[in-house]
C-alpha cells in the first residue's frame, strides 16, 4: 500500500436535504489504491449516500452542501450532470444491494454491458462484445456467450450480482463501490461473492458498505465506522475490531453474535419430555410446485426448551412454521400436539397453545389499527377477559415487552421496526401460549436492536416457561441461543441435534458448508474465536 | 401460451353464449317478428307461411337450439328489414370500423408515449405538474363532446374539413382525434406513472452509476419497462374504444359497424344485432389476444421459462 | 365531533388536487340541492317569441332554445337525472362486484376460476354496445338505464377488489389473525373491508364519472333518457340540429358535462394520490 | 435541452400523421365527371328489392333505377310513365299501351311479355306476401295480347288501379327469375335512367351510374346517395359543401341555405300529421268521448305551429288530405284555436278539470317533431289536459301498428295518401277495414266501401269529400298540419324536380 495521495480523498463533505435538513456532517474519508476500506453503520447511517455523492448520484433533491471529493487529483463536487456523466463508470464502478431489483428485467444482460463498453472505452459494437465476455468470464460466470443474450430473471441472485460486478468493471475504473454487495444473499454464494470480489479487489480499490461489523472487519484494510450522518471512528480493521475507541462502535462489538453480553438463551436443567409439539414425516407441496417445499420432516419441540430450524432461504423453514400454525393444512397423523390430548385441537385451542411472530414487523400489523386493538385481537376474539379488563390486559403486556402503555392509541406507523416486534411480540403473549414460533423475527433488525429484543425473548421465556421455536438462517445464531439445533435443505432434514455438538462437530456435509461459509471473512463469529485470522492481502 | 389461448377461447364462448341468450329474450320480448315481415294487413295463412319460414312456429327453447345450431356454422339468419345474411351485412361494415380504430391507435400511441415519458422523467417538476393536469383534464372531457365541438369547429364554422364517410384522407383526421381522446389520456398517464415508478428503480441508479445518458435512460431504461402496464391498458381498453367507434361513426357519419349497430338496434332487427355482436367479439378477442401476445414479447418474465 | 373533522379535512390539507376536487364537488352538490330555486323558468315551457334568444339575453342568463326555453333552468333541471343514474348504476356494480371479487379472493378453486371468467367476458365486451341493445329492447326510463349500466359495469369493482384482497389477505397480519384462529367473516370484516375503503373510494368516484358519461353518451344516442327530460346529453342531441342557428345550444350542456367530469376526476386523482402516500 | 428533444419528436410524430392525412384533402379523383351528391335519410331496407316495401325510403332509390308504369305529376295527378296511355275498358277491365323501345340495363327489351311476368308474379302467392303485391290484390289476371298491349282483369272493381301501379317497379324478370330475390335486390337491373354500382362506397352512399340503355339518358352521368338519417347530419354535410340535393332539412335553416343560392323544392302535401286515438282499446277512456277529442281539437293553436315553428312550410289541417290529394273536400276550414269551447266541450264530456294521458311518438320522421310535440304540450295544459309524451322506436310503433294494440290512448299515425294521392286509403286506415282498427265507426263502413268500389270520377269524389266531413265530425283523429317532404338544392344545378314521392335525378343538369 504506497502512502503516496490516496486514489479517493473526501473532505468535509456535508449533504443537505431540502426538507430532511443537513444528512451528512463534514464526512473525510480516504482510499489508497488496492486498498480495500469499509464503510459500516447501522441502517440510516449516511453510508450509501456518502457513496452516491462521490460522483453526483446523491437522489433528487439532495445536494452537496460543502467539502470536496477528489479521485486522483480530479474534483468532482464543482462538476455539472454533464461533466461527470462520462465519470461515471469509468473513475468508478457500482455495485448494488439488491442484484435482482438493480438489473433492468426488461433488458438483455449483454445489451447493458455493451452498450456501457461503448459509451465509455469508444469500442465498436463487435469489440464490446468481446469485452462484455470477457468481463462475465472474469466473474467467473458459465458460458458468458449465452449469458449475453439471457434476461436477468434467469440467474440466480449470487450470478446476478457477479453480473453486476461485471458491469460495474466493464470499463475498468480504478474506483470500485460496493453497496451491501452480498446482505441479500445466502451464506454460501455470500462468501463466494466476497471471494470474487477480494480476487478482482486487488487491480482496484475497493470501497465497501456493510451492516455486518464482523464481516468488514474480517473482509476491509480499514474501516470507518459511520453513525448519524458522521464518521465516528476509523482506523485500521483490526485494531478497531479489537479495541475500539469510541462508545457506539464498542456497541456495536458487543451486540455481536458471541460478544453479546446477554447470557445463551438455553435452559440449561433438563428438558421435560412432555411433546408441546410433534412433526411426524411432515410433507407439503404447493399447487403447482415442481417438488414438496417440504418432504418427510421429523421433529418434536417440548416444554421449555429452544429449538432452532436453521436453513437457507427456499429450505422451508417458513411452512414448516405455517404448517404447525395451521395457517397450512396438513395431514392429521402428521402433525400432532401430545400435551393437548390425542385427537387434533380445535383452532381456537391450537391457537392458545401456540403463537407466532413474523419475520416483517411492518406488514405483520395492521397498519389502520392503533396498538391496543392490534393487541386486544386474539383477547377479543377469545374472550380472555371482560371489557373493562381488557385495557389494563393491553397496558400490562406493552409494559412487559418494554413499551409504553401511554402510546396504546398510536397506530403502528409511530414505531420503529424493533417496537413493532415488540407489539408482534405482545400480541402473541396476549394468549400465553406454551409454545411460541419466531420465524425470522429478528433479521429484519439492526444488530444492536437484535440483541436488545433477544434479551426480551430469553427473559419471557424464562418466566413463562416457554417453549421456543426459533426460525433462521443465521448459524451464529442458533448455536447461540438454540438447546437443539435442525438443520434444513431444500425442504429435507439433513441433521438435528444438541447446539453444541452442531456446532462444533457437524456430520452432515452441508452442515459444515454452512458453518464454513458464515465463518470465512468474519472476524469473532463462534469458531474462530481463539483461532489465527485470515489477514487481508496475503 | 396454448392454454393461455384456449381459455381464452372459452371466454370469447361464455361471452357469445350469454350475449346470444340476451338477444334471445330480447326477442322474445319484442314479440312477434312475422306481424313485421308481413306488411299491412296480413293475412293469417300468410302470418303462418312466414312463421314457418322463419321457423318462428316452434316452441321458444327449440327455436333457440335452432339458432344455436345455425351459429355452430357461422349463419346467423337473415335481417328482419332487409333480407340480408345478417353476417354478411356485419362483415361489410368491418373495413371502416377497423380503418378507424387503426388510425385513431395510432395517433394515440405517438401522442399517448412521448408525453407520458416527459412527464415521467421528473413529475415534480412544475412543468411537468401542469402537463399532468392537463392530460387529467383532457381524460375528464368525453370523446364524443370533443367531437362536436370538433365539428362544429372545423367542419361547420371553417369548413376545412368534410365530415362524411373516409374516401378522403382529410376525413380522418377529425374522427381518429377524437377517437383518441378515448385512449390518448389514459395512456399517457399509466405510461408517465410507469416511467416515474420506473426512474425511482434501483437499476436506473444502476444506469447512471455507468453514465448512462439522460435520454437513454428514459428511452432504453424507463420506457420499456412502462410498456407491459400500457400494452395491457391497450388490451384492456379495447372494448371501451370500440364503445367510442359507435359514436364516433354516428357522429360523423363513417360506414362501420356502429352505425350499423345504432340503426339495428333501433329497429330491433335481432339476427343482425347478433351478428354483430359475434363480429365484434371476436375482434376483441383477437386484439387481447395480440395484447398478450406483445405483453410476452416486452416482459421476458412472463415467457414460459427456458433455463 | 372537531376531531372527527379533522380527520376529514386533514387529507384536503395534504393534496390541493384533492381540495379542488372536493370543493368542486360540493358545488356541484350544491346546485343539486337548489336546483329547483335557481331555475329562473320553467325549463319544459317557453315563449315561441323568444325563441333563440343567445346566450346573456337579459333574463336568460345562457340564452333559449328552438321553443324560448330557458337553457340554464333546462341544464339545471337535467342534472339530478344524469347524477341519480350514475349513483344507482355506480351502487349497484360496487355490491355485486365488491361481493364477488371478495369472494373470489378468499376461495381459491371453482369460484374464482367461475368468477374471473365472468368478469374477463364481460370486460372485453365493449359496454356502448350491450347497453345500446338492452335499451333498446327493455325500453328507456330511469331504472331500466340504471340497471343495465350496473350490470354491465360490475366486473370494474370485482377485478380491482380481488386484486387488492389477495394482497391484502397475504399480508401477516391476516395470517397472524388465522394463526389466533379468528374466523373467516371477522377477518374479511376487520382486516379486508376497512383496507380495501381507498382503493374503492377512488375506483368508486372515476367509475362514477364514466357512468355519468355513458348516460349522456346513450340519451345522446337517443337511448337514455326518456322525452322531455333534459338530461345534458339529450340537450347536446337536441342542439346539433342548430348548430349555425344557435350554438350556444351545444357550448351550455358539453361545458357543463365536461366540468362536472372533469372535477369528478380531479377528486379521484386526489384520492388516488392519497391512497399512494399512504403505501 | 433534453426536455426540448422530446417535446419536438412529440410533436412531429403528430404532424407526421396529420400531413399523412392531409396529403389526399384534395377533392379525390376517380368519376370524369363530379357525381351528384343527394342526401335522403333512409337506405331502402330492402335494398334492391322493390317489392318488400312501399313508398318511401325506397321511391327515393329505386325510381332512379327502375321505372312504373305509371307516375302522378306535380299536381298528384296520375300519368303514363312506361305506359304511352291507359283506359277503363268497363268495371273490372283496364287496358294498358307500352311505351316502345325501352330496353332494361341489360339490355333486354322491356314490353308487355316481359311486365306480365312481373305481375303474374305479383299476383302469386309469393308475390302476395310482398307489400307491393299485396296492392295488387284486386287484379285476378293479366293478358298481353301483343308486345304493346297490357290488359289487367280484377276480381271487383278498383278505382284506383292505375294509382297502385306507381308503385310497380317493372323489375327485368329473367334477372329476377335467376338471381333470386335476394341476389336481384342486391343487383337490381331495371329501366331506369341509371345503373346501381355500389350499395355502400366508403363514405356510405348508395352509387349509381348512368344506364347505357336508358330511355330517358341522366344529364350527370354519376350519382351518389348518402343515407342521412338526423337533421344534424344533413345539416353539417351539407354546410361544409358535400352535398348537392338534400331532403328534408329544418325549416329555420333553409334562409341559410337561400343565402347561398340554394333553392328549395317542396314536394306536394301528402301527408296529414295527426295523432290517431285508440278508442277499440281504450273504450272507457275519455277520448272515446267524441266531445273530447273535438275539444282537444279546438285546444291547439295550428297556426302557431305552422307559422312560429314551421315558418309556414306545413299549413294547418283541415281535414285527412291535403289540397292537391283526390278526395280533398275544399269547403273544411282547420279547427279555429278556442280554449274556451275546448274547456266548454271537455266539461260538457265530465271533464271540467281536464285529464291526463300519454302518446306515443316516433320521432325524427319530419322536422321539428319534438318542438310541435313540446307546443302542444303547452297548448293542452292551457285546458288543463295533461298530455305526456312517450317515444317508442319506429320498430315498437309498427308492431303495435300490425298487432292493433296500442299501449296509450294516442299514438302519431299520420294520414298518408301516398303512394295513391287519393284520399281513401287514410280513411280505410282509420276505419272497420282496417283488420285490427283502433278506431272503428261502423256509420261510416258502407260509405268507404262503396268509395272503394265507384268507377266513375265524379261520383266517387263526392262519396270521398262526403266521408271526408263525416270523420271530420267524428273528431277521428287530433289534426295537426299538412306535410311534404322538401329538397334543398345546391346552386349551379337546373332541371332538379319531384315526381311521385321522389326526385327526377335524370333531369338535373350542372349549369357550368
Amino acid at each position: 500500500m504506497n502512502a503516496s495521495a490516496p486514489l479517493l480523498r473526501i473532505r468535509g463533505l456535508c449533504v443537505d436535504f431540502p426538507r430532511g435538513g443537513r444528512v451528512l456532517h463534514d464526512v473525510s474519508l480516504d482510499a489508497a489504491e488496492g486498498e480495500i476500506v469499509g464503510l459500516v453503520g447501522e441502517s440510516g447511517a449516511g453510508k450509501t449516500l456518502a457513496t452516491l455523492s462521490i460522483l453526483g448520484l446523491a437522489p433528487a433533491p439532495g445536494r452537496i452542501a460543502g467539502g470536496k471529493i477528489f479521485v486522483g487529483d480530479q474534483e468532482l463536487t464543482q462538476l455539472d450532470e454533464e461533466a461527470l456523466r462520462p465519470l461515471r463508470g469509468r473513475l468508478a464502478g457500482f455495485v448494488f444491494q439488491d442484484p435482482s431489483a438493480s438489473l433492468n428485467p426488461v433488458r438483455r444482460i449483454g445489451s447493458a454491458l455493451i452498450e456501457s463498453a461503448m459509451r465509455h472505452s469508444g469500442l465498436s459494437r463487435k469489440q464490446a462484445r468481446k469485452r462484455a465476455i470477457e468481463a462475465l468470464r472474469s466473474v467467473e460466470l458459465p458460458e458468458p456467450e449465452s449469458a449475453l443474450r439471457a434476461f436477468p430473471h434467469q440467474f440466480s441472485g449470487g450470478q446476478r450480482q457477479r453480473i453486476m460486478i461485471a458491469l460495474a468493471l466493464i470499463n475498468r475504473p480504478p474506483l470500485l463501490i460496493a453497496d451491501e454487495p452480498t446482505t441479500a444473499l445466502d451464506a454460501a454464494v455470500q462468501s463466494r461473492v466476497l471471494d470474487l470480489l477480494k480476487r478482482r479487489a486487488r487491480r482496484h480499490t475497493l470501497l465497501m458498505i456493510t451492516h455486518d461489523l464482523a464481516l468488514a472487519a474480517g473482509f476491509c484494510d480499514r474501516l470507518y465506522v459511520m453513525h448519524g450522518g458522521r464518521v465516528v471512528e476509523h482506523g485500521p480493521a483490526r485494531e478497531l475490531f479489537s479495541q475500539p475507541r469510541h462508545n457506539y462502535t464498542r456497541s456495536l462489538l458487543d451486540a455481536l453474535p458471541g460478544r453479546r453480553t446477554t447470557a445463551p438463551m438455553r435452559s440449561g436443567r433438563p428438558q421435560s419430555r412432555e411433546a408441546l409439539a410433534a412433526v411426524r414425516g411432515l410433507t407439503v407441496r404447493y399447487r403447482g410446485a415442481a417438488q414438496a417445499a417440504v418432504e418427510n420432516v421429523d421433529f418434536a419441540v417440548h416444554a421449555n426448551e429452544t429449538v432452532c430450524l436453521v436453513g437457507e432461504s427456499g429450505s422451508g423453514k417458513t411452512t414448516i412454521a405455517r404448517a404447525l400454525a395451521g395457517v397450512i393444512r396438513a395431514a392429521p397423523d402428521q402433525l400432532s400436539f401430545p400435551a393437548l390430548g390425542d385427537d387434533p385441537p380445535s383452532a381456537a385451542v391450537r391457537a392458545r397453545h401456540l403463537q407466532m411472530v413474523f419475520q416483517d414487523p411492518y406488514s405483520s400489523l395492521n397498519p389502520r389499527w392503533p396498538v391496543e386493538r392490534i393487541v386486544a385481537e386474539p383477547i377479543r376474539t377469545h374472550r380472555l377477559c371482560s371489557r373493562p379488563e381488557q385495557k389494563a390486559r393491553v397496558a400490562a403486556l406493552l409494559s412487559r415487552v418494554g413499551l409504553d402503555p401511554r402510546r396504546m392509541n398510536r397506530r403502528p406507523a409511530a414505531f420503529s421496526g424493533g417496537q413493532r416486534q415488540r407489539i408482534a411480540l405482545a400480541r402473541a403473549l396476549a394468549m400465553n401460549p406454551r409454545l411460541l414460533l419466531a420465524d425470522e423475527a429478528l433479521s429484519a433488525l439492526d444488530i444492536r436492536t437484535q440483541a436488545q429484543i433477544l434479551a426480551l425473548l430469553r427473559d419471557i421465556r424464562e418466566e413463562r416457561k416457554l417453549a421456543l421455536l426459533l426460525i433462521t438462517h443465521d448459524l451464529s445464531l442458533a448455536s447461540e441461543v438454540g438447546d437443539r439445533v435442525i438443520v434444513l435443505r431444500r425442504g429435507r432434514i439433513v441433521e438435528q441435534g444438541p447446539a453444541s455438538r452442531v456446532m462444533n462437530s457437524p456430520r452432515h456435509e452441508y452442515t459444515r458448508e454452512l458453518l464454513a461459509a458464515q465463518a470465512r471473512w468474519r472476524r469473532g463469529s463462534p469458531r474462530q474465536q481463539g483461532r489465527r485470522m485470515y489477514t487481508p492481502g496475503l | 401460451m396454448l392454454a393461455g389461448l384456449a381459455q381464452r377461447a372459452a371466454r370469447l364462448l361464455i361471452l357469445l353464449l350469454g350475449v346470444n341468450a340476451l338477444l334471445f329474450v330480447a326477442l322474445g320480448l319484442a314479440g312477434d317478428p312475422a306481424l313485421m315481415l308481413a306488411g299491412e294487413d296480413p293475412t293469417p295463412e300468410l302470418l303462418e307461411r312466414i312463421r314457418a319460414e322463419y321457423g318462428l312456429d316452434l316452441p321458444a327453447w327449440q327455436r333457440y337450439l335452432v339458432q344455436l345450431g345455425r351459429m355452430a356454422q357461422l349463419d346467423f339468419g337473415v335481417s328482419i328489414y332487409s333480407g340480408q345474411p345478417a353476417l354478411e351485412m356485419a362483415l361489410e361494415q368491418l373495413p371502416g370500423t377497423l380503418l378507424m380504430a387503426v388510425l385513431s391507435m395510432g395517433l394515440t400511441l405517438v401522442t399517448a408515449i412521448p408525453a407520458g415519458v416527459w412527464i415521467g422523467q421528473r413529475p415534480e417538476a412544475a412543468s411537468r405538474r401542469l402537463g399532468a393536469a392537463l392530460t387529467a383534464v383532457a381524460q375528464g372531457i368525453p370523446g364524443f363532446v370533443m367531437a362536436l365541438v370538433l365539428i362544429q369547429l372545423f367542419v361547420v364554422r371553417l369548413g376545412w374539413l368534410p365530415s362524411l364517410g373516409y374516401s378522403q384522407p382529410a376525413a380522418w383526421i377529425l374522427p381518429s382525434i377524437s377517437l383518441g381522446f378515448f385512449l390518448a389520456p389514459k395512456l399517457c398517464r399509466v405510461v408517465s406513472a410507469g416511467v416515474a415508478e420506473a426512474m425511482q428503480e434501483d437499476y436506473i441508479r444502476t444506469a447512471r452509476a455507468n453514465g448512462a445518458s439522460m435520454r437513454f435512460i428514459l428511452w432504453r431504461e424507463a420506457l420499456p419497462a412502462a410498456l407491459p402496464a400500457a400494452v395491457a391498458l391497450i388490451g384492456a381498453q379495447f372494448a371501451f374504444l370500440v364503445s367510442g367507434v359507435v359514436l364516433i361513426e354516428t357522429l360523423f357519419l363513417w360506414p362501420g359497424i356502429g352505425l350499423l349497430l345504432l340503426y339495428s338496434a333501433q329497429n330491433l332487427d335481432f339476427p343482425v344485432l347478433q351478428a354483430i355482436c359475434f363480429v365484434v367479439a371476436v375482434l376483441v378477442f383477437a386484439v387481447n389476444g395480440l395484447a398478450d401476445a406483445l405483453l410476452r414479447l416486452i416482459d421476458p418474465r412472463l415467457r414460459p421459462a427456458t433455463q | 365531533m372537531r376531531g372527527v373533522l379533522k380527520r376529514l379535512l386533514a387529507p384536503l390539507k395534504a393534496s390541493p388536487q384533492l381540495a379542488l376536487g372536493a370543493a368542486a364537488l360540493l358545488g356541484w352538490i350544491l346546485l343539486l340541492a337548489l336546483g329547483g330555486l335557481l331555475q329562473t323558468h320553467d325549463p319544459q315551457l317557453g315563449d315561441l317569441a323568444e325563441r333563440f334568444s343567445p346566450a346573456g339575453t337579459a333574463g336568460h342568463l345562457l340564452g333559449t332554445d328552438n321553443l324560448g326555453r330557458d337553457l340554464w333552468s333546462r341544464v339545471l333541471s337535467g342534472l339530478p337525472w344524469s347524477v341519480g343514474v350514475a349513483t344507482v348504476s355506480c351502487i349497484l356494480a360496487l355490491l355485486l362486484g365488491g361481493t364477488l371479487g371478495m369472494c373470489a379472493a378468499q376461495y381459491q378453486g371453482y369460484p374464482r376460476t367461475i368468477i374471473n371468467q365472468l368478469v374477463d367476458a364481460t370486460l372485453s365486451f365493449p359496454g356502448l354496445v350491450a347497453a345500446i341493445i338492452i335499451v333498446a329492447v327493455a325500453g328507456r326510463g330511469f331504472w331500466p338505464l340504471s340497471i343495465t349500466l350496473g350490470l354491465l359495469s360490475w366486473p370494474v369493482f370485482a377485478r380491482v377488489v380481488y386484486a387488492e384482497s389477495l394482497r391484502l389477505l397475504a399480508q401477516d397480519y391476516v395470517t397472524a389473525a388465522r394463526v389466533m384462529a379468528v374466523n373467516t367473516p371477522r377477518i374479511l370484516l376487520g382486516h379486508l373491508l376497512p383496507g380495501l375503503r381507498p382503493v374503492l373510494a377512488v375506483v368508486f368516484t372515476f367509475h362514477f364519472a364514466d357512468m355519468l358519461v355513458a348516460e349522456s353518451a346513450l340519451s345522446f344516442l337517443g337511448l337514455g333518457a326518456p322525452l322531455g327530460v333534459p338530461t345534458w346529453g339529450a340537450l347536446l342531441q337536441e342542439s346539433r340540429d342548430f348548430l349555425i342557428v344557435a350554438p350556444w345550444l351545444m357550448a351550455a350542456p358539453a361545458t357543463a358535462i365536461a366540468l362536472l367530469v372533469v372535477s369528478i376526476h380531479l377528486l379521484g386523482d386526489g384520492l388516488s394520490a392519497l391512497d399512494r402516500a399512504r403505501r | 435541452m433534453r426536455r426540448d428533444r422530446t417535446l419536438a419528436r412529440t410533436a412531429l410524430c403528430s404532424c407526421v400523421i396529420l400531413a399523412l392525412a392531409g396529403a389526399g384533402s384534395a377533392p379525390r379523383a376517380g368519376a370524369d365527371e363530379t357525381p351528384l351528391r343527394v342526401a335522403i335519410t333512409l337506405m331502402p331496407a330492402s335494398y334492391g328489392d322493390p317489392f318488400r316495401t312501399l313508398g318511401v325510403p325506397g321511391d327515393w332509390v329505386w325510381r332512379q333505377i327502375f321505372d312504373p308504369l305509371t307516375e302522378s305529376d306535380d299536381e298528384g295527378r296520375i300519368v303514363p310513365l312506361l305506359a304511352e296511355s291507359f283506359e277503363n275498358l268497363g268495371a273490372n277491365t283496364w287496358r294498358f299501351v307500352l311505351r316502345e323501345g325501352v330496353r332494361y340495363a341489360n339490355g333486354r327489351p322491356f314490353n308487355a311479355y316481359s311486365a306480365k311476368e312481373v305481375f303474374d308474379w305479383l299476383i302469386s302467392d309469393e308475390g302476395r306476401a310482398t307489400v307491393v303485391g299485396w296492392e295488387m290484390r284486386r287484379v285476378s289476371e293479366v293478358e298481353a295480347p301483343d308486345a304493346r298491349t297490357l290488359i289487367f282483369t280484377t276480381w271487383e272493381p278498383d278505382p284506383v288501379l292505375p294509382n297502385r301501379l306507381t308503385s310497380a317497379m317493372m323489375v327485368e324478370p329473367q334477372a329476377w327469375r335467376e338471381m333470386g330475390r335476394h341476389g336481384f335486390s342486391r343487383t337490381p337491373v331495371g329501366t331506369g335512367s341509371y345503373l346501381l354500382t355500389d350499395w355502400q362506397n366508403r363514405d356510405g352512399a348508395v352509387v349509381l351510374t348512368a344506364n347505357p340503355y336508358a330511355w330517358r339518358p341522366p344529364g350527370i352521368s354519376r350519382v351518389e346517395m348518402y343515407p342521412l338519417r338526423d337533421h344534424a347530419s344533413r345539416l353539417q354535410a351539407a354546410l361544409s359543401g358535400q352535398l348537392d340535393v338534400i331532403m328534408s332539412l329544418r325549416p329555420e335553416q333553409l334562409d341559410i341555405f337561400r343565402d347561398r343560392g340554394f333553392t328549395v323544392h317542396a314536394d306536394i302535401l301528402r301527408q296529414i300529421l295527426a295523432f290517431a286515438f285508440d278508442v277499440t282499446g281504450h273504450p272507457d277512456a275519455p277520448i272515446a268521448d267524441v266531445r273530447v277529442r273535438q275539444a282537444l281539437n279546438y285546444a291547439i293553436d295550428r297556426k302557431a305551429l305552422s307559422e312560429d315553428i314551421l315558418q309556414g312550410f306545413a299549413p294547418p289541417a283541415s281535414q285527412g288530405s291535403a289540397p292537391n290529394v283526390f278526395g280533398h273536400n275544399p269547403r273544411i276550414n282547420p279547427y279555429p284555436h278556442d280554449p274556451v269551447k275546448a274547456r266548454a266541450l271537455l266539461a260538457e264530456a265530465g271533464y271540467p278539470q281536464g285529464f291526463s294521458t300519454t302518446v306515443q311518438v316516433v320521432t325524427g320522421t319530419y322536422p321539428n317533431d319534438l318542438e310541435i310535440f313540446a307546443k302542444l304540450q303547452q297548448d293542452l295544459a292551457a285546458v288543463g289536459v295533461d298530455m305526456a309524451f312517450r317515444r317508442v322506436l319506429f320498430s315498437d310503433w309498427i308492431r303495435q301498428f300490425f298487432q292493433g294494440a296500442w299501449r296509450t290512448e294516442l299514438f302519431t299515425m299520420a294520414w298518408n295518401t301516398a303512394p295513391h294521392n287519393d284520399a281513401l286509403r287514410p280513411m280505410e286506415q282509420y276505419s272497420c277495414l282496417k283488420t285490427r282498427p283502433f278506431f272503428c265507426d261502423e256509420t261510416l263502413r258502407a260509405g268507404l266501401v262503396a268509395a272503394g268500389r265507384e268507377m266513375d270520377t265524379g261520383r266517387r269524389e263526392a262519396l270521398l269529400q262526403e266521408l271526408a266531413v263525416e270523420f271530420r265530425e267524428r273528431a277521428a283523429s287530433l289534426l295537426l298540419l299538412e306535410y311534404g317532404h322538401m329538397w334543398v338544392v345546391a346552386p349551379g344545378l337546373s332541371g332538379f324536380r319531384v315526381r311521385t314521392r321522389a326526385p327526377e335525378l335524370y333531369r338535373v343538369e350542372r349549369a357550368d
